[in-house]
This record gives structure tokens, sequence and C-alpha cells, in this order.
């Protein structure tokens, strides 16, 4: 690194054109350079989650009118469980992490790499074979899954459907969610510029450090759990078989340790997306750093904490409805905090409308929705009549989809010109985000109404009194999908064929990733940057 | 607004009514500000920027009154649920059995039943049991639910106050015929309940 | 600079930083087994009578003696460091193929343990087993579970310090770069760690 | 970056080793032997005492935990941290308060 020659010539190479050992389709998927690892994921993600919305668009379209409208009940519940898998598994707990995290991490801590890159390659491989398995159960002999997401015993253990696949599937994306988040922990340990102390970090390492401890500590609990329920399938062990002993509501338990907190594996990185956002494009300082910083880590904290609120009308104790459901309150003010924050961050600002920043906006508008129903739900009395109906539907999908999903969408359109080199057209992403944002709520909004009044989830049918909802929902779902087609078109056409750019720092932005080039060389920087200010100075509104 | 058909329910829709106000309250706040903010220092009417670092006094009043509102919220959900979660002692006992994908209810003098038949103004305890996978029973009108799963004693239990068939619904998936496993919940006067029963 | 899957190698060297991806990666072990851990506590509260009966058919000494092969190996695993960082490669060597030693005894062990229990027909699905009761076959069913588990990773960590070893002979891991030998061992005594726990709470609760 | 190379050797004695592995032989030995006394319901607390104690050997002198920098050390904690509040709150819902 201290030949110049080379680092003058690597000056005009981006990362995109930088010649490995290998070159074509090798020089892609044996690089162990972060960025070309987050393009691999971003394709083959991208990918997944337009045949997860696919089956969604299905699932609704079944749902358009009561009895059979095009599929019939077993493959109906096979098309919720894949889509339950699809989006979450391979969508959105990887999404922002392996997309974005792996292309932008390093580069706003001022570092070449991650701290382990051969590790990181090795995640997307299996990542890779975990996708492949899921789709690979869909169509053997035996049946798609269709046990739902939640693979609730004993009905995983009964059903005559490939589920031991999809369990070892499962147990393979966790495994490579882990050493992702165990890869970014130890990157931002250890190699933070120099002058880069912790409260000099953009928010978005902060949001991917706090996940990092919630993938590297629950996940193994689900890990172990899955591989139980193969045992049970494979020799009767009889841990799971209520026969045999087997106590259902353990296995909620020892499923929900893991899974709450993947709630927060897949909002938490959003967030820090947003708190980029918000900033980037209202051109000041953010509201309360480390409120948001903090907050981060107090939601990973007490989100480990707050798994039974699934539970509550499972049979638990009093005293674990009452502890879990207490705990669950607490876990809503860190995300208040941010809620404010972020909206007091607008204050005074220079906002700009960019497509970016109309997502980051929609995205705290859901996602308000979306926490204040949870809290309708961590109220005992109330989750008690709510819990498996629709209504949560429409919460977790709030939730999950309009955070995990709108940070996607707005993360892309904020940083695809960052990592391509190359600009989308505006109007046709505007445009694609009113789509998006209105479809959104006509779809999932109905499903509080129908939840209330008591439409169970996970239905085929459904009395003739929930049609107008199901009908409204529906509807919604088909506007939603045009947004998302035009998202993808402009997307595509912006890598393939969008106008080329340069220029480093397109939005105003401060953190690093601004002061490399468009797109980024092979190892970021040509020196490394030393940290002498804070993340979102923005000097020029000082008075 | 669905039916109200006891003391319970009417707890729970007043804590419903209590919790969604405060919602809407916090959803419009933050929503008219997201639109004011967005208009009123939109770039072209304010092209320059002023930093704000925050403010110690903001972050510790909304820590403080969502903390508050919060617990209180949390407060009047653990009331009415410490209500559905002891039975009266005087309750009426009648298992129910899930399997799928149908309900059997087994009263104390042995009749069996598809349909949940009975008297109004009368505690009923429902004790709920499996013989395969996980159910829940689940009475919308009623407010209540509760998991029927094997090898695990749960009950819950209601009073209805009005006449009348209301749907009962498994809550729980459970496989190919889950939607199809709805049965009524039928209240019935007390003299006909009796004449259900003998016959 | 040639090739882009040594950079990271040969650059940038931070011992620091493989320690605490293996540390964090101990940590997963960990919780992986806190799940089943958690399993056994729950199910030892609920059938407490029948996992006292049930562990009566354990072989207290065996247990103990592989305990004491276990803290042993662990030992001869943290000489083979010291060894190395003093400069005798042999002894080094020589204490990391004693660990895959006492490693494979208590493989041999296991293995005559969980034939007799085969034997008598204590087997998962087993007739005999099933004619217990519930308590017994949750404990019998965790029993092998949770030793089964940790045996695998035994032949993991086995495996691992064979690989050690290779690297010792062609010097990959060295006086001064040990991380690799350090990371195994630490991988070695986390496997100690948990059959600390699983020895008492299988073998000592009669 | 490369300023990094900070090779200090870490590592205790062959004694301390030795000592260290003596007395985790003993602390099985204690644990077998008590195993045999009744108890009643502390047996099983006992028991785990000593494991604790093990592991703690094992992770401050085996593991280097004592020589490691203090982050090393927070780790740990967060992770032993997690768990046993796991357990504390699965517990809620099973025993009887």
């Amino acid at each position: 690194m201290t030949d110049n020659s080379i680092a003058i010539k690597k000056e005009h190479e981006s990362y995109l054109e930088h010649k490995g050992k290998y070159s074509g389709l090798f020089g892609w998927i044996l690089s162990t350079d972060h960025k070309r690892i987050a393009i691999l994921y971003l394709v083959v993600i991208s990918a997944w989650f337009l045949i997860g919305v696919t089956l969604g668009f299905l699932i609704r379209l079944e749902l358009f009118t009561t009895g059979e409208t095009i599929i019939g009940p077993q493959t109906y519940n096979s098309f919720f469980t894949v889509h339950g898998i699809i989006m979450l598994f391979l969508f959105v707990i990887p999404g922002i992490p392996a997309i974005f995290g792996n292309f932008f991490l390093p580069i706003m801590i001022g570092a070449k790499d991650v701290a382990f890159p051969r590790l990181n390659l090795f995640t997307w491989y299996l990542y890779v074979l975990g996708s492949v398995l899921v789709i690979t159960s869909v169509f053997l002999p035996g049946g798609a899954p269709d046990s739902g997401w939640t693979f609730y015993i004993p009905y995983s253990v009964r059903t005559g459907t490939n589920m031991i696949i999809t369990l070892s599937a499962a147990f393979i994306l966790g495994f490579s969610s882990i050493l992702t988040g165990l890869n970014f922990i130890v990157t931002i340990h250890r190699m933070r510029a120099p002058g880069m102390g912790w409260f000099k970090m953009p928010l978005f390492p902060w949001a991917l450090y706090a996940t990092g401890w919630i993938q590297v500590l629950v996940t193994p609990i689900i890990g172990i759990t899955l591989l139980l329920i193969i045992f049970e399938r494979l020799f009767g062990v009889g841990l799971f078989d209520p026969s045999l002993g087997g106590d259902p509501v353990l296995y909620q338990h020892l499923f929900w340790i893991y899974s709450h907190p993947a709630v927060y594996i897949m909002a938490v990185p959003a967030m820090g997306v947003i708190s980029e956002l918000i900033t980037v494009y209202s051109h000041k300082t953010i509201f309360g750093y480390k409120a948001i910083a903090f907050s981060s880590l107090a939601i990973a904290l007490f989100g480990s904490l707050v798994w039974g609120h699934h539970m509550f009308s499972s049979g638990m104790s009093d005293t674990a409805n009452f502890v879990f459901s207490l705990i669950t309150f607490v876990v809503a003010i860190p995300s208040a905090i941010k809620v404010f924050n972020w909206t007091a961050t607008l204050y005074k600002g220079s906002i700009e409308l960019e497509p970016p920043m109309l997502f980051a906006l929609a995205f705290i508008f859901l996602f308000t929705i979306g926490g204040l129903t949870g809290i309708m739900q961590g109220t005992l009395s109330l989750d008690i009549h709510l819990t498996d109906t629709t209504f949560i539907v429409g919460h977790f999908h709030y939730v999950i989809f309009g955070t995990a999903g709108f940070g996607v969408f707005g993360g892309l359109y904020h940083w695809i010109p960052k990592m391509f080199g190359r600009l989308y057209n505006k109007k046709m992403a505007k445009v694609s985000f009113w789509f998006l944002f209105i479809g959104f709520n006509i779809l999932y909004f109905p499903m509080f109404v129908m939840g209330w009044l008591g439409m169970p989830r996970r239905s085929y049918d459904y009395l003739p009194e929930y049609q107008i909802y199901h009908e409204i929902s529906t509807v919604g779902s088909w506007i939603l999908i045009i947004g998302l087609v035009i998202l993808v078109y402009t997307i595509i056409k912006a890598i393939k064929s969008g106008e080329r750019t340069s220029e480093m720092n397109y939005c105003g932005g401060e953190t690093l990733e601004w002061y490399v080039e468009t797109p980024p060389t092979h190892e970021n920087f040509d020196e490394v940057p030393v940290i002498t200010g804070e993340p979102y100075a923005y000097k020029q509104n000082e008075l | 607004m669905i039916a109200q058909v006891s003391n319970y329910t009417q707890s729970v829709d007043n804590t419903f009514i209590i919790v969604t106000g405060i919602c809407v309250f916090f959803l419009l706040l933050i929503t008219v500000l997201l639109v004011f903010f967005s208009i009123r220092y939109n770039k072209k009417r304010n092209p320059k920027a002023l930093n704000i670092h925050g403010s110690t006094k903001l972050e510790v009043i909304w820590t403080i009154i969502p903390t508050l509102i919060v617990l209180y919220i949390f407060w009047i959900g653990w009331v009415d649920y410490k209500e559905l979660a002891n039975a009266p002692k005087d309750s009426m006992v009648i298992q129910a059995t899930a399997s799928m994908w149908q309900w059997k209810f087994t009263y104390s003098n042995g009749k069996v039943a598809d349909t949940l038949y009975v008297p109004v103004n009368q505690n009923i305890k429902m004790k709920l049991n499996a013989t395969d996978v996980d159910h829940s029973f689940y009475i919308p009108a009623f407010r209540i639910k509760r998991d029927a799963m094997p090898n695990t004693n749960n009950s819950t239990w209601f009073n209805a106050e009005k006449l009348g068939s209301y749907t009962l619904f498994c809550a729980e998936y459970c496989g190919l015929n889950h939607s199809k496993m709805i049965t009524k919940l039928k209240v019935v006067s007390k003299e006909d309940f009796n004449n259900w029963l003998n016959k | 600079m040639s090739s882009e899957g040594n950079v990271a190698v040969h650059v940038h060297r931070d011992d620091e930083a493989s320690k605490l991806g293996m540390w964090l990666f101990l940590f997963t072990e960990l919780t992986l087994f806190g799940g089943l851990f958690l399993m056994y506590s729950v199910y030892r509260y609920t059938h407490q009578a029948d996992f006292h009966l049930a562990a009566q058919n354990m072989n207290t000494f065996i247990g103990a003696l592989n305990t004491a092969i276990l803290l042993t190996s662990s030992l001869t695993m943290a000489l083979s460091i010291t060894a190395l960082q003093r400069g005798s490669k042999k002894l080094s060597l020589s204490f990391q193929a004693i660990t895959i030693f006492f490693g494979l005894i208590f493989l041999v062990n296991k293995y005559f343990e969980w034939s007799h229990e085969f034997h008598i027909g204590n087997f998962p699905g087993s007739e005999s087993l099933l004619n217990k009761s519930q308590g017994e076959i949750l404990f019998f069913g965790l029993y092998y579970v949770m030793t089964g588990l940790h045996g695998l990773h035994v032949i993991i960590g086995m495996a691992v310090i064979a690989v050690m070893m290779k690297f010792t002979i062609n010097n990959v891991i060295t006086r001064t770069n040990y991380v690799k030998l350090e990371a195994a061992g630490l991988y070695w005594h986390l496997v100690d760690v948990i059959w600390i726990f699983l020895f008492p709470l299988f073998y000592l609760i009669s | 970056m490369e300023g990094k190379d900070k090779h200090t050797i870490h590592n205790h004695s062959y004694t301390a080793y030795i000592i260290v592995w003596l007395a985790l032989l003993t602390f099985t030995a204690i644990t077998v032997a008590v195993a045999g006394i009744n108890f009643g319901n502390s047996t099983i607390a006992i028991a785990l005492i000593i494991a604790s104690i093990k592991t703690y050997l094992v992770l401050t002198i085996f593991m280097h935990l004592k020589l490691e920098n203090k982050t090393f050390k927070i780790f740990v904690i967060i992770a032993i941290f997690f768990l046993v509040i796991s357990f504390i709150l699965l517990f809620s819902d099973y025993s009887n308060i």
C-alpha cells in the first residue's frame, strides 16, 4: 500500500472494474471485496423478494372472495408458509445488513473492508445454499411446507410435507445471519478510522452494531429449536411430542426467544438507514444523536426480553403475562424516542423531498402506525382478543414491510448512484413511491378493522361479513404491486443504462461514503481518513 | 363495533377506546408535524437549514411522558386480564376438546355436543384441550381467546348476558381445514338449557 | 497486492480482532446449548421425580472419569500454547497430540455408555423407553441430544486441533503468530465448560 | 493499520495451569462426593455452584480472560447476562410465584 504507482492507478478504477485474481463471473462470486459481496446479496435477495411478493399477491387474490377463488386450501397454506419464510428469512432479516451494511459499513467507518472478508463471502454462500433449499422444499415430492413460518409443534412434526429441508434451510440461514452480525461487531470494534470514537460513528453503523449483538446471541436458540424438530421427525426423541410429555408451550418459548428479537434484527438496521436519510435530505445535523444511538442499544436489549408477548393466549402463568406485557411497553419507549428525534430533525431543516426522503417520511408514518398498534397488542386484555387475527397481520406488515421494506427502497434510491455510478429517473421513482405508499395502506389498514371484528388469520376461507374488507385489501395489493413493478423497472434501468455520474457527493451528505469516489475504488480510500469532527456537522448551518 | 354481550366485553371495549384514542392522538401529532415541517421547511422556502443538535429537556419530556402513558395502558390491560384469568368458583364447567378440524363439548353429565350451548347469566368455565395439534378457542363476541393444546390444561371463562348465537372460531392455524373449524355458541335461557342438557 | 484473496491476510493482521470474533462465535455455541439447558431446566422442574429416577441409570463413575479426561485435555491444550510461546515447537505439538488423544478416549467412553443404554433398550422410540414415564422419556431425550451434540463438538474440536498440528508443523503457526492455536484452544475449553455443566445435570441428580 | 503488530505474549506459566487443573479435579471430586449426600433440594444448587466455580477458573485462566483487555470481559458479561435473564424470564412462566 506504500507503493505510489498502484495507489495512483487505483484512483480511477472503481470496484466494478477492478481486476482481481479472477475475471468475469468468478471475479464476483469469488471476490472478498465487501462491495462486490453486497452486490451479490442485492441480486439474490431481490430475486427471492420478487418470488415472495408473487406469493403474497396470490394469497391476497385467493382471499378476494369467499370459498375457492384461485387455489385450494393446501396450496393456500403452503403459500402463506413459504411467503413468510421467504420474506422473513430471505428478505428482511438479511436485507439491509447484507446489502447496505456490507457495502457502506466499512466505508462509513473509514475501513478498507470488513474484519473477516473471506468469512463475509462464506456467509453469502450459506445464504444461497439456504435459500436454494427453501425453494427445493417447495418442489420436491411431499409438498411445500405448510406449518406456517412459525413451525409450531406438534403440527410441524406431524405434517407430511417437506419440513426437514425447510428447517435445515432456516438453520443454515440463521448461521449465515450470525456470521454477518459477528463480522460487523468485530469490524466496528477494531477497524474504525483513527479518531473515530464511538460517538463520532454515524448512526447506521450504530444500528448495525446493536443488530449484530441480537444476531449473535439469539439466533442459535432458534437454530437448536429447529434442529430439535428435525430430530423429532427423524428419531422421535420425544422432546416435542405431547403424547410423550413434550410441552407445546415450551416450544413457543424457545421459538420466540429468537423470533421476537428477530423483529428488531429486521427493524433496527432500517432505522439506521432512515437516520441517515433524514439528516441528509434535511441538510442539517441530526437531532439527539446520542439518544438515537442509545435507543438502538436499548431496543436490542429490551427487545430480547419480550418474547412472551406472542403467547398471551397460550396459557402462560399470570406472572409471565404480567412481566412480558410490562417489558413490552418498556421497549415502546426507545422506539418512540427515535420517532420524536427524527421528527425534530426536520424542524428548521432545508428539506428536499427527493425519492429517498419520501420513503423516509413514509417510513416514520408507517412505523408509527405499526408501533402504536403494537402498543394495542401489548395491552393484555386487547391482545387476548386481537392475537391470531388479521389485526396482527396488519400490525407486523406495518412494522416489517413498513420499516425494512421502505428502508430498503429508500436506501436503494439513496445509494444506487453511489454504488453503480449511475442515476435513476427521479420522476419514475416518485411515481413508484406514491403507488407503494397508497397501495400499502389500502392493503394493510383494513386488516386492523376486520381483525378487531374477529377475523382469524391464516384462514383460507372466511365468513361473508368480512368480505368487504378482504376486497378492499386485495385491491390495495394490486396498487402496491404496480408501485413495485415501477420501482423494479426504475432501478434495473438505472443500473443497466442510467446516465453515468462520478459526482462524489450528489446529495450533500457528510458521512464518509460521500468522500469516496462514485463508484468507490477497490479499497475505498487511498489514504486512511483521520476523523476529527462529529458525523453530521453541517458546519455551513452554524450561525 | 361488534356485539357487547357481557360486563367483560364492556370493559375491554372501554380499554380499546382509550388506547385507540391515545394512539390516534400520537399518530396525528407525528403526521401533522411531518407534513407541516416538510412544507414549511422545504428547501424552496427555507434554503438554509439551522443546526439543532438536540435538547436534553425535550429528550427527558418525550421519554417520561410516553413512559407514564404506556404504564397506564399496561395497567388497564392488566386489570381487565386479571378478571379473565380467574374463573369464579361457582362456574359451570364444560370441557372443550379440539381436534382437526372440529370442536367437541363435554358437559358434566356426560353429554357431548359439537355446538356449545350455555345458559344465560351463568359463569361458564371452559376447560380446553386438544387431541392432536394446537388450536385456539376464540369467541370474538366475548373478546376471549385461549389456546387448546395437547398435553396442557388451559381454561377460560365467560358469562353471557344476552341470548343469541355467536361464532366460535379456531384461531390457531391447524392445517388443511383450519378455516372451516367454526362452530356456534348458543346462549339460551336456563330452562331451555336444562331441557337440552337432559334430553 | 496481486490476489484479492490474500490481501486481508498479508496486509492486515489483527490478532485482537480474530480473538474477538472467536469469542463471539463461542457465544453462539453458548446460546445454542443454552436453548437446550433452558429446555432441560423446564422439564426437570416439571418432572422432578422422574428425572431422579432416570438418572439412576447413569454411571457416575464413567461420567466423573470423562470429566477428569476432558479437564486434563484442557490443561494440555493450554500448555501447548505456552510451550509454543516459549519456542519449543515439539513440546507444543506433543501437547496438541495428547489433547486429541484425550478427546478420543472421551469419545470411546461415551460410545460404551451409549451402547450400554442401547443394549438395555433405552434409546429414543424404543419399546422399553416408551413404557416408562414421560419424565424419563424426556430425560433420555435430553441426554441423547445434549451429550450427542456435545460429542459432535468434541469431534469438531479434535479435527480443528489436528489442523492446528499441521499448521504448527508447516510453520503457519509460530512463536509470534499463534492466534489460530489460541482460537482452537478457546473452542476446546468451551466444549469443556459445557461438559462441566452436563456432568452434574445428568449424572449427579439421582 | 500497520501499527497493530503488538504481539505482547500473554500467557500463564506451566505451574499456574497445573495448579488450576488440580483445583478443577478437586472440585470434580467434591461435587461427586457431595452428590452422594442428600441435601434435598439444595443438592442441585450445590452442584451448579461448583460447576460455576470450575467454569470461572477455565474462563479466566485456561481461556486467558484474566489477561485480556476490558472489551473481552464486557463481551462475556453481556453473553452470560443474556442467558441468565432468559432463564429468569422463562421461569416466570413455569414457577408458581
